[in-house]
């Protein structure tokens, strides 16, 4: 079983996000799944949230009281939801606008910026963000998470979706092997 | 930043509370004078303070109190404390 | 008309708002909810009405939340509700002024009945409507005020139902005053409320409002601005009415007052009745 | 001594006990109510307003009570369930005021001018979300003025609404009464600190929160939704737990105080006859008929049926061998008896819902299956 | 397999069991299933209405189900008050359909988005005189969907109105369910004799009384006053038992066709967690967190929540030692326990009433304090 | 026109009314229910539908008590709500006529919310609202339609509040067809009636009605005739209106067809909605 | 008696229910042509049937379905018969 | 205790009888008095009643099992309530509209024909009524039943019904000792 959670502003797509990565596991991948979001109010303008629970057996109770993954597109999630994450859990965040992680397992993607500078929306560092947590984690397999946005994204905005998503597995393979040389470095000294 | 340097323009001076802004682009679109530049996160950037004629539609228009022409500079430390509080509060993080 | 006392922004947000906690408020980017705030504040100060003795009440919904942000005394009531609440307000105690805040669906929809009631009533209360033509706390359904063929989460084919005209509705529940402003024209709209909030009698005070985050969505304007620019290009001043051809006002909405009259105020007559059972006089 | 009907005695007890503002709407078997004040409110400078339906009646009772005026309604069956959402908002506001339900048959039309205590559950249970009740129910025309009293004492001592649950019999009725040549009657708590300081949800000092009048210079907010101490919405968890529990905390604390119950020959009592209302008179009767008899049979009169009296109950409970719960309802009362009897001894209901009231002979002659009289066996 | 929602499952369940009629006001948690149901409905050539309150939703619904169509509404605790007088016409003309309670937190507007189980006795009770209800509280979302088509055909079977009572969490998680491809729908019984012969109220001859639909040459007459037979208001004690009484007691004839519980580890549970809605996913994941440490623990998950599983709590009573009833409220189902199990064994409520869910370690915790497990001791 | 068919007081008694236990009626003597009924009955007859097809609702009061005698499909529902219950029949099943008999305390006072919603709606129902100015059922409380100053049971002093005018109220709020009638001219009646019946979309009839047993008796009328005479003097109809002089028609209530537009029919319009999604169209 | 006997004029016949009339005077004075005299229980008398010119007006405004005029004289056992069982109900009473 | 009902139909003042008679006993002769009546449609337009239980002690139940004097204004409150008269009951009826009596001991007197011809006033049938209760069976004193009078009464309708309750009074004396020579005959017989 394995808890993911999306967390940043209202705006930031990251209920949607959260409906793609439910879809790719429940529907492409045939695993069980609950998909819960934060609601009302506090999702339209303020902070917004969805989490993600991937598990091969039956998921009792929906409400899980540890992250196992958290992807913060801002630094108000790193800060509120860094203490959720278990001892063995991954924080991925928006490096556009997270300055401070204190985890000590975590990616740092300016997924915001590479959304507007190189795929110029950026309404669609969701989906590089979701990408990068199917590189990174492997949650879904990538059929599953490309079958799914397939399904979730209207027509006409399919096309920097895909490419955003594969954007975000670039930009996650960068992360990880620029982390894999820091980590080497750091066991060196 | 919470509160914009105050920009002095006829005798007025301007209070632009960023923490408040939501960067709807009212006050932009709505000034006769051009004064706003929209900036990347789409809130004001106050251009052109020369060209002020103190109208009043920003200030007036804005629906978050994020704007407006005040007779002094802002020496109020209260109104600065609650500004700088509210970012600490989940709600400023509205956009 | 005595030269109103204009407020400063700093007396506005240090007086009349509830700055130190509840700000940046709940309403999303480009609302029309803030701006009408801005311009409901401004009247009552205008008015140089003591605070204390200002008494605001709400119903449920965006616009309902504006009690919340305003240092008077505040009653954020059940939804539809405000005007059965403000009227027990009123008559319990009549040198306070209250004043209704409320929206489309809480007034027209869920609430009518006590809004046509208080018009006939004839209660010294005013109530200024912030109508958005859609449920924006919900999320976006359909309102008595979404015009027929609007797209609204619940009229997915376009709304079939007819929009009321809060204003005549009003006016034929036999209000003493009806005026109605737009976000878009925010200083008439000050004086509107000014006008109401000065009226003996029951006062409506209908605001052409922008909710840009599901009607303008589901109806494809672009931005706040845009919806403003809608605003500016659909109504007509009823002055300026007068003088315009009947097929440049197809479509149109009227704003300004547009029904003002003189008739016996309910909290008065009641306290003459005291007055009169005290002296002897029934 | 004067002859007086039960909806009077109601509208005069209120009165005394300094009511100044009734909004409602007329219903059988309520109406008289509604005439009443009607009529005598503003002869002592007190407002009466005929609102469009229920729903708006509440609404101003509790837009009166919050400029400090003693405010209530009254109504009956159908209105009473249309007030459901604005009592749970006088519950979660804290707003003082009473609410006459004249209880005729039901459900839904059902017989406006047949008696009946089926909205006794309803009472307590009537609205959405967690939240306490005090329920009180006459049985006489004089119970009628001196519960009412009660009720509103109640109301402004505890910052809630009180109900008062007459049946048709007891609220229609004509009595010859005494009233009493005074009454107590108790004001809401004024707030004890300067503006500034005033929270108008916190107990911490005093009983329970002091309300400040609107327009007395305290401008705080009132909301529906669940609040802080403050009055301002929130969705802490711990300010909700705090705010829900405390509905209910306030009246656990003075449950003793609120409790009102009038016991006839319990000490030896085999068989105890509890009820409440109209059926209390029948109880009254058939017991002191029974005891003529020679059968120990006992009494009791809940004046307050919400909160329910547990203990006594229990305490019954250990020494008697029946209770006999009379209801003029498919049994809704005798649920509580059965929790606190818990089994220790017989619970005996007796229903009837034909729109008549229970007579003494029904209850005598359960009395006489239970007990043995005396002298035989 | 599909990725679905709550509140999406209720809307589907709905049109798989035949409904054709819907009218509502949008309220969150509900939200969902009034605008999927305006999408929908139009497509299988069935009718929407957004009316102008709840009052009027259910008003409508009503109107419609009595010409034949499957019909229901759909809506959360401060709507769920508002409905209380037409529930109660609804029982009283015993006119089938559904209202869907999505319980938030309460009372008065309370916690829009913030689960809670605050409303369970309000389901029960919420409108004024005897009555019987059928509540059902799903507690997955395939429990959304099977038990709003379980719902509907109560309704149609037995002719009346049917609630069906998730809370927040359930209406809104999204969670994988393979939806049957068949359900077994129950049309209402027509009337077996010509319009001449017919009584819309007589069951001499039949379960429930058959309802005609109106324009098919019944024209028969409806009314909320206490009727007969015929469908008339009457005053006659005898006839107004009849009505009264009639109601419920087809109820009670098919209670267990009516009842539906899930047990778990059952048979040699010492402690019994018995739980309804969410809850009952905290439960299970606790019972079996308990019996993997080796804790004789059961579950019971009440998906019938009224009438209440009476019966089988009883028999719990003779073998656990404890029965812990965890419940998102200050303790309301609970009561029902306490009457069933008299004493019995122990009955321990764990409530939660902060706007979270009750967590499995909460209740895995109680187990723990009340049975022992195997090996130790 | 087509020469109505004029219904025999056998045929009305045995085909119209359940008269075989249900008569005497339950209302006073002298009360103008009754007439009404007799008007209603006959329009309908003459209207030419199958019974089977009728359905007549109304909410509770004295006048809400009509279906109980009638032989239609008859549905005698809560206070204030029938229009809402009679919303879902018609859009239900199109092919019923639907027609709701209320009072004025039924339809304006509780009910007065879903009436204008109907107006606005626009859904095919006809609505006969028995005005007689006061809650007749309760026994003689002011109504909203009580005249202020006239006495009530309520309002032992003379009402306060000013009355609707229900036929403003209706068209204000958009109904397609307003009417007032009387139960002096009764047989205006049963053709106002018709023409409500007969018209798609909502159409709303006042019948200025006599209450002599409360309102009579407290606003000192001696007899039911003297209230018919009442009704005779204070009504203009509306074409005799246009001829006459204001100052005339000061404080008198106009009869005949006060309002008949043509707006799409909500039903027509959902109908129209289902065959263009079943032919894919949408 | 339950059913006035049927008085024939111009070729109708009236028929008057007296268990059903309820004495409101309203047939009486609205009779264009005084057909009715007032009995001393406030109930009409058919004094002058002669003077009748079938206005219709009694049927139509009578409350309480109480007149009319038949084309045919009341042959009708059922609704005899239904008028007599109504005196035997309570309402049947009412005045 | 006595038990005392007045019916007829609504609108014959049965009520009112009620009241004044409820009136003398409690304020005026300070007796125990329950006093209910029928509500609604039913004392609208149909029948009416008005029971008035006088007592020296308290009355517990106010609803009793049996009548003692049933006061009968028209023959549907003969046929109806003579049932529920006690064994040694009495019934007091309305000569005017009762043609048909079955229970042994009553009075029958024709109030209304009497407020009619004699007081001109049919409506103050209701008083002639009481005036003969009283007299005959004594349940009030004369002078609580005048105070009564006085104080429900509206002053303008006091005088005829001042007359009423006397001619009531009278009525009843000549009824009475008709019936005692009757009774007397019979003896004889
Ligand atoms: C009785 C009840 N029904 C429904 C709701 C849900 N609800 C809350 S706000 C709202 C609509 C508000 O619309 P409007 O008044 O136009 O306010 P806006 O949000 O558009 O400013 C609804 C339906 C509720 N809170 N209470
Ligand atoms: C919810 C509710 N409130 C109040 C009543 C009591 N009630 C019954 S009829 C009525 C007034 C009826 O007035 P109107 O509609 O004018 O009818 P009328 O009797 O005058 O014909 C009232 C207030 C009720 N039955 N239900
Ligand atoms: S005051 Fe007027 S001119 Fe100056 S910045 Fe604002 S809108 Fe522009
Ligand atoms: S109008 Fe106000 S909120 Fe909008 S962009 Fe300008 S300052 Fe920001
Ligand atoms: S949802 Fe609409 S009305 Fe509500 S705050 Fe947002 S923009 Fe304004
Ligand atoms: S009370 Fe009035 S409205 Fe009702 S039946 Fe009698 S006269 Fe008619
Ligand atoms: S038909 Fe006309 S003329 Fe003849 S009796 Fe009747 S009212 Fe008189
Ligand atoms: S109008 Fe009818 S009820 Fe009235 S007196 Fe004539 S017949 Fe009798
Ligand atoms: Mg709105
Ligand atoms: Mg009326």
């Amino acid at each position: 079983m394995i808890v993911v959670r999306f967390a940043g502003y209202g705006g930031q797509g990251l209920l949607t996000a959260g409906l793609i990565l439910a879809d790719a596991a429940a529907v492409f991948d045939k695993k069980k799944v609950i998909q819960t979001q934060s609601y009302g109010a506090e999702a339209r303008g303020g902070a917004s949230r969805s989490d993600v629970i991937i598990s091969d057996e039956d998921i009792v109770f929906p409400k899980p009281d540890h992250l196992d993954i958290l992807v913060a597109m801002n630094q108000l999630s790193v800060d509120k939801y860094s203490s959720a994450l278990a001892e063995e859990g991954t924080l991925i965040a928006d490096a556009t606008f997270v300055t401070t992680i204190t985890f000590p397992d975590f990616y740092s993607i300016p997924f915001t910026e590479i959304a507007r500078e190189r795929l110029g929306r950026e309404i669609v560092a969701n989906v590089v963000a979701l990408g990068a947590l199917v590189e990174l984690k492997g949650v879904v397999s990538k059929k599953a998470a490309a079958g799914a946005l397939e399904q979730r994204i209207p027509q006409g905005a399919l096309d920097v979706n895909r490419k955003a998503l594969e954007a975000g597995f670039k930009a996650a393979r960068t992360a990880a092997s620029a982390r894999d040389k820091a980590v080497a470095d750091y066991d060196i000294v | 930043m919470v509160i914009k340097e105050i920009i002095n323009v006829r005798g007025k001076h301007l209070g632009y509370f960023e923490a408040w802004c939501k960067a709807c682009g009212i006050c932009i679109a709505l000034c006769p004078k051009q004064v706003f530049d929209t900036g990347t996160d789409g809130k004001p950037i106050v251009a052109r303070p020369q060209d002020c004629i103190n109208c009043g539609t920003c200030e007036i228009m804005c629906p978050d109190f994020a704007i407006g022409w005040f007779e002094d500079p802002l020496h109020d430390e209260e109104l600065k404390e609650a500004h700088k509080r509210s970012t600490e509060d989940e709600w400023a993080k509205n956009k | 008309m005595e030269k109103p006392r204009e407020l400063n922004p700093s007396e506005l947000m240090h007086e009349y708002l509830r700055q130190k906690k509840k700000f940046p408020h709940i309403w999303c980017s480009g609302c029309g909810i803030g701006t009408t705030m801005g311009a409901v504040i401004r009247a009552i100060a205008e008015c140089e009405v003591d605070r204390d003795r200002v008494v605001m009440v709400s119903g449920i919904g965006c616009s309902s939340r504006m009690p919340t942000y305003v240092d008077f005394n505040t009653l954020h009531t059940t939804h539809g509700r405000p005007i059965a609440f403000a009227t027990g307000i009123k008559l319990a105690r009549p040198e306070l002024e209250v004043i209704v805040i409320t929206g489309d669906g809480d007034v027209a929809a869920i609430g009518g009945n006590h809004l046509i009631h208080a018009c006939r009533r004839n209660i010294n209360l005013t109530v200024v409507c912030i109508n958005n033509s859609i449920y924006g706390m919900t999320g976006g359904q359909a309102s008595p005020t979404t015009p027929q063929g609007k797209i609204a989460s619940t009229a997915r084919y376009g709304d079939f139902e007819r929009a009321f005209d809060l204003c005549d509705l009003t006016a034929g529940a036999g209000a003493a005053f009806v005026a109605r402003g737009a976000v878009y024209y925010a200083r008439q709209l000050k004086k509107l409320v000014m006008q109401a909030f000065r009226k003996k009698g029951f006062a409506f005070v209908e605001v052409v409002s922008q909710c840009p985050v599901y009607y303008g969505r589901f109806n494809k304007f672009k931005s706040p601005v845009e919806m403003l620019y809608w605003q500016r290009d659909n109504t007509v001043n009823v002055k300026a009415a007068a003088k315009t051809k009947p097929e440049d006002l197809e479509g149109k909405l009227l704003t300004g007052v547009l029904a003002d009259h003189d008739y016996p105020e309910f909290t008065e007559l009641y306290d003459k009745l005291i007055a009169d059972l005290a002296a002897g006089e029934k | 001594m004067v002859l007086m009907q039960g909806n009077e005695a109601i509208a005069r007890g209120a009165l005394d006990a300094g009511v100044r503002f009734f909004a409602g709407y007329p219903i059988t078997p309520s109406t008289e109510i509604v005439e009443i004040m009607s009529v005598e409110l503003p002869k002592v400078g007190g407002k009466f307003l005929q609102m469009e339906d229920e729903i708006a009646s509440l609404a101003a009772v509790i837009g009166a009570s919050l400029t400090g005026l003693k405010a209530m309604t009254a109504t009956s069956g159908p209105g009473f369930s249309l007030m459901q959402e604005n009592l749970g908002y006088a519950y979660m506001t804290e707003v003082p005021c009473l609410v006459v339900n004249v209880m005729r048959g039901g459900p839904s039309t059902g017989l406006p001018t047949h008696p009946s205590q089926g909205d006794v559950m309803q009472a307590r249970w009537g609205t959405h979300g967690d939240h306490p009740a005090i329920v009180l129910a006459p049985s006489s025309v004089l119970d009628c003025y001196v519960l009412t009293v009660r009720a509103i004492n109640l109301a402004e001592r505890f910052r809630m609404p009180v109900i008062l649950l007459p049946d048709e019999v007891v609220a229609h009725m004509r009595e010859d009464v005494t009233l009493p040549d005074k009454v107590d009657v108790v004001d809401r708590e004024a707030p004890h600190v300067p503006p500034e300081w005033y929270y108008a949800y916190d107990d911490s000092t005093t009983d329970v929160a002091p309300l400040a009048p609107f327009g007395t210079g305290f401008r705080f907010h009132v909301t529906g939704l669940t609040h802080d101490r403050a009055g301002f919405a929130t969705t802490v968890p711990a300010e909700i737990d705090r705010a829900v529990r405390n509905l209910k905390r306030k009246m656990d604390r003075f449950r003793l105080e609120i409790i009102q119950v009038e016991r006839v020959h319990l000490a030896d009592a085999e068989v105890v006859v509890a009820a409440y209302g109209i059926c209390a008179r029948s109880a009254e009767a058939a017991v002191l008929q029974a005891r003529a008899q020679g059968y120990r049979a006992g009494f009791v009169n809940m004046k307050t049926i919400w909160p329910f009296c547990f203990k006594l109950v229990e305490r019954v409970a250990e020494s008697a061998k029946a209770i006999i719960v009379p209801e003029m309802n498919l049994g809704q009362l005798v649920r509580e008896f059965d929790r606190a009897v818990c089994g220790r001894t017989q619970v005996v209901p007796i229903s009837r819902v034909d729109g008549e009231a229970i007579t003494p002979r029904q209850i005598l002659d359960v009395i006489a299956e239970l007990a043995r009289p005396g002298g035989k066996d």
